[in-house]
């Protein structure tokens, strides 16, 4: 049994249609890469697995069980699923600890002392726990998106949904970040990474995605969707990013 | 240059006006020194009741249009009754000019009678200062709350956090931040409007002027009124306007 | 009548239509208030002639030899009344009670009338018999600005915490509130306000004269040259009875209405 | 279910009203049809007065606030005396209450009888309106100035465009679209305080009705007078509403 | 003679110091790209260029006039100089077409006819005609981007700045925008050109430099400072952006 497992989700916003009939799974210890063009659904599909928003008709299962079902309701899901944005959305208002802390006390009841102690921890392995005391707006966007990712970490998820999370940073802030994910999958920790980095992408994968106009184009191993693509639109997809001077 | 040109306009508007065959007549009558000392007393005491009744009702205002703002961001048909009233209230409140609603306040209610409900003129003009402030301030906050990008509840409940502590751990200490210049002008107008308590017979400082001026046909003791009134409100009206711009740099720079 | 004929005034004009001090030659311009009420003057018309202070103004103005139409009426409200400079009007009548303060920024006619003031209240908020200003003293008052109501109650009553209305509506809708406990009123106002329009409120008593009571009078600006025609025309009035014979007719009598003494 | 407590909610408030044994005489004095259809006509005469110095006083603040700001957001030192005069002005007309403002305005200058100036009570309470709100439009302006993005300045620099050309072209446009939704909201208070004229004398709505009042000592006639006001006032402030949140909106969508 | 000269160029912000000792230049024809990381003071040094801001101490020519000279007061410089920014900075108000002739109209008195004809002309160029009553807020980034060069270039620049006109942009939409920059290299058009696209900086520019901490520390044909940097500290700065699965 795979742990995630998406099947014919379908989602409109409005009239428009976001995702059409996605079929997706992902196995343990796996890492899965969604790719494709901007607008395509790309983020919509992970936050209906992280069940912020709603949708329309399919179905999206956490280990065999439907994520509606009561056995999930409440915060049993966002516990075992944890998600880091683009834009970090970290809480301005407060400061690094409290903005990693604040789910552990509320939501598992984690006395602040423990809660402190296990995220400084994390904070150190990333390097940042000198951090600790700093407000949001004070961190480079390198460090606030390594805040959100421990913020996410700390709740223990069991898998992880990560959207483009390096799309706003400084070139020069990408690698630290990439680097930090490189190591949660050699810890084995299962996750959905949405990126645009196709060097991060075919380095990381275990399988990937292409996605585009809210249909799964193509599906695979990194090095043949990346390298020798069968659908027309993926190498049209990658040919413009190349053009672009990447990759 | 200009500290030149700036008194030069300021002198002929001033020459125009003492030119006037009336000016030392007005001037007895508006600006006489010894008027202005001898009702000084009495409107100073009334100001003193502008200040107590201002400092009580703003707080009662800001707390209880929190809670307003509060039970109406929460979603959900159990407070749906709470905002259909938050909906009427809003609009009668707003609607009715403060002068109409001091009177219907401040004369109509106690006239009731109602038992167990204190009668004096003071707490029901607070009273209709209260009433109609929340209005205004409830959306104040709203505006605040709806400001506060989504994305910051998607955070929140992707962390688990439930709606009431999404509502109060993210987004209303937030929101508040957000509007804390448009709270402070709205106590800088309070500040002012205070003086309506003057019609239903309270003897703020306005009525304490006017009673003086009834008496004697002088109105200097409205200068006087006016000049408390100023040293009040221009260092709050700066001290609002210094957050407001702060808060605005704040904002550009997140943007930027 | 022969009277305006014979009159001058110190400057030696002669006190009629033709007074060089008049704002509009031939006519008598008189202002009174922005909305009028009885018994002062009956249905907010002036020009009506029924009421006490238009009744007075106009037998003022055919003894100063004036036509009744040469009566033009101007309507001020009572602020407007008090601002300095050139008034497009000869007097403003409105219960405008002489006071020395106030007569020092303008000139007022002799008195047309010395009020008598009483004391208004309902009979529930009353505690028992009064009968004494002490009995009255630990009251709640309210009054109206504009008058001198007020200061009857401060200073002569000895009553603090005064409240002050723009209208005596209001005053006697603060009572019913139970507000304020009593007010004071010129006893011509109290009747009519008792019998008429607030029934239920009583006249407890009448109340002691009180020292620099100079009664009402007519408003000029300072130094009009037309005042003592009209304190002429009016000693005239009074010595021949008009005066007393309009307070009757207009103004009803306090009769069976107890007096309080100091 | 929220209907059903709503309902149950206002059931038991009216209640508790109605049950007073003062109701039969409140509702007498504030709520009788009778006196309400009688005052009626004269409270509406004075309503077109309040309409009509609304429409007329919302134009001119609304014209002399954006030349004020305009030439207040000019630099160089040929403008510092104007920024003096701004400064100076602001504080001193935000700082007098409204009821002094229109008291000392529509008392004060007509006793000055300055040659070929209008001497009525309408006109000079209207021009109290107009230079109080002037002050706060003024700095609403200013806002709407400010918040325009300085990379805007940059670019129109960059293309050599002059200040002024800067200002009337890339900036203002932006600027008053900024501040739309402010300006409508005080639109909508104006709109109220119109019913300020009723202390000089003006017979507006307000005076209308309070003159109905001191000749029957029957309040309904306010409440007729509040009726018109939440007729007029419940459409724009809605407006206003939506106006502000639709901005909101848009302003959040191009954050994001 | 070089059409920009550079001498010695110093500025602070404040008490910061962001530019020391600038010296630099750029010749006829030729395409000048400035590479550094973030904060190092390239868009300053670019506005110096543009006297958009003023600067401290040093000296800059405009074909041998100092551009403060009362030959280049007024809108003499702007005419001369055209300015690109990350931000496209378009008036939201104003249609492109009416973005795009503001300038000639107001500030060279041409007819809006003869305005128009020519902003449609330049628009076909970047086959983007159809969107010329279109306002900012519905073109896409890339759109965006190519209306604001056409804006700078209506009005007939000798040397065009460009600041990191792609960083804003979807990976997809960059490709287009930059070649664009290469077709006005190709016809002789004179650029100073900051970017972090390192493909795009080895293929177009004549020349580069590396900023680094208000100091320009390497300067050089791109094929050596790119491929084979002297300098330790440019050495770490590409490596950084390698990692990042770039270049
Ligand atoms: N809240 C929303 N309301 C309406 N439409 C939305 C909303 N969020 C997204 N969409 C639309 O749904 C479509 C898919 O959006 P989505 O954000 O999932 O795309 P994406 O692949 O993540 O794109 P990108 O790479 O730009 O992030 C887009 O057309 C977008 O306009
Ligand atoms: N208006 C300003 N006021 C104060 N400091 C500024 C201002 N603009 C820039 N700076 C500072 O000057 C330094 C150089 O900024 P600059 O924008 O030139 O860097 P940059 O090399 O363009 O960086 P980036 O790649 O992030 O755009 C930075 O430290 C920045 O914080
Ligand atoms: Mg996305
Ligand atoms: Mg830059």
């Amino acid at each position: 049994m795979r742990r995630i497992e998406v099947q014919d989700l379908t989602k409109y916003y409005g009239d428009k249609l976001v995702l059409h009939g996605i079929d997706m799974g992902v196995g343990e210890h796996e890492v899965v890469v969604l790719i494709g063009p901007s607008g395509s659904g790309k983020s919509t599909l992970l936050r209906c697995i992280g069940r912020l928003v709603p949708y329309d008709y399919g179905k999206i299962f956490l280990d065999g069980v439907p994520i509606d079902d009561p056995a999930l309701a409440g915060n049993e899901l966002p516990k075992r699923v944890g998600v880091v944005f683009q834009s970090y959305n970290l809480f301005p208002h407060l400061d690094v600890l409290d903005n990693i802390t604040l789910a552990p006390r509320k939501v598992h009841g984690i006395d602040r002392d423990v809660a402190e102690a296990r995220a400084l921890e994390e904070l150190e392995k990333l390097g940042i726990a000198d951090l600790a005391d700093s407000y949001p707006d004070k961190l480079s966007s390198g460090q606030q998106q390594r805040v959100a990712i421990v913020r996410a970490l700390v709740n223990d998820p069991e898998v992880l949904l990560l959207d483009e999370i390096t799309a706003a940073l400084d070139p020069e802030l990408v690698g630290g970040v990439l680097s930090v994910i490189r190591d949660l999958k050699a810890q084995g920790m299962t996750m959905v990474i949405v990126t645009h980095e196709m060097g991060f992408a075919r380095d990381v994968a275990d399988r990937v995605y292409f996605l585009d106009q809210a249909r799964i184009l193509e599906e695979g191993p990194p090095d043949r969707v990346l390298g020798d693509p069968e659908h027309p639109r993926t190498r049209q997809f990658l040919q413009r990013i190349i053009e672009a001077g990447r990759l | 240059m200009s500290i030149v040109s700036t008194v030069v306009v300021f002198g002929l508007a001033a020459l125009w006006i003492t030119s006037s065959a009336h000016w030392p007549r007005l001037r007895d009558q508006f600006f006489s020194w010894s008027h202005i000392e001898e009702s000084f007393p009495d409107v100073l005491r009334g100001f003193w009741i502008n200040m107590r009744v201002w400092i009580i009702s703003m707080i009662l205002i800001m707390l209880i249009s929190l809670l307003f703002a509060a039970l109406r961001a929460l979603r959900g048909p159990w407070f749906a009754p709470f905002r259909v009233f938050a909906v009427l209230y809003i609009d009668l409140f707003r609607g009715i000019p403060a002068v109409l609603l001091m009177l219907l306040f401040g004369l109509g209610i106690p006239a009731l009678q109602l038992p167990g409900v204190p009668d004096a003129a003071l707490f029901w003009g607070t009273v209709a200062l209260v009433v109609s402030y929340v209005a205004y301030t409830t959306e104040v906050y709203r505006s605040g709350i709806d400001a506060v990008h989504d994305s910051q509840r998607a955070a929140a409940k992707a962390l688990g956090l439930t709606q009431w502590q999404t509502l109060r751990h993210a987004i209303l200490p937030q929101a508040v931040r957000n509007v804390v210049p448009a709270l402070l002008n709205l106590a800088v107008a309070l500040q002012k409007d205070v003086a309506l308590l003057s019609i239903i017979g309270v003897r703020d400082a306005v009525r304490e002027a006017r009673i003086f001026t009834a008496r004697t046909f002088n109105y200097s003791s409205l200068i006087a009124a006016a000049i408390l009134f100023l040293i009040a409100s221009i260092p709050m009206a700066r001290f609002a306007d210094w957050v407001t711009r702060r808060d605005q740099e704040r904002r550009l720079q997140r943007t930027m | 009548g022969d009277a305006a004929e014979t009159t001058t005034t110190a400057g030696g004009e002669a006190c009629g239509p033709e007074h060089p001090a008049l704002h509009e030659q031939g006519k008598l311009t008189v202002a009174t208030g922005d909305v009028v009420f009885p018994p002062w003057m009956l249905d907010d018309d002036p020009a009506g002639g029924e009421g006490f202070e238009n009744a007075i103004v106009y037998e003022l103005a055919e003894e100063l030899g004036f036509e009744r139409d040469d009566v033009v009426w101007v309507r001020t409200t009572f602020d407007e009344a008090l601002v300095a400079g050139d008034k497009p009007y000869d007097f403003n009548i409105q219960q405008f009670s002489i006071t020395p303060d106030r007569a020092q920024v303008f000139d007022f006619s002799d008195p047309y009338y010395v009020e008598e003031k009483a004391l208004v209240a309902f009979p529930e908020t009353l505690p028992g018999e009064v009968s004494t200003l002490e009995d009255i003293k630990g009251l709640k008052y309210g009054a109206m600005i504009g008058t001198t109501d007020l200061d009857y109650i401060e200073n002569v009553i000895g009553a603090t915490d005064v409240q002050v209305f723009d209208e005596l509506a209001d005053v006697f809708l603060a009572m019913e509130g139970k507000q304020i406990q009593a007010t004071v009123v010129g006893l011509p106002t109290a009747l009519f306000a008792t019998a008429v329009q607030v029934p239920d409120a009583t006249i407890a008593g009448i109340l002691p004269d009180s020292e620099g009571e100079d009664g009402l009078g007519m408003l000029f600006e300072k130094g009009h040259g037309f005042v003592s025609c009209v304190n002429e025309a009016l000693a005239t009035l009074d010595a021949a009875g008009r005066l007393d014979a309009l307070a009757t007719e207009w103004l009803a009598s306090g009769g069976e209405i107890p007096r309080l003494t100091k």
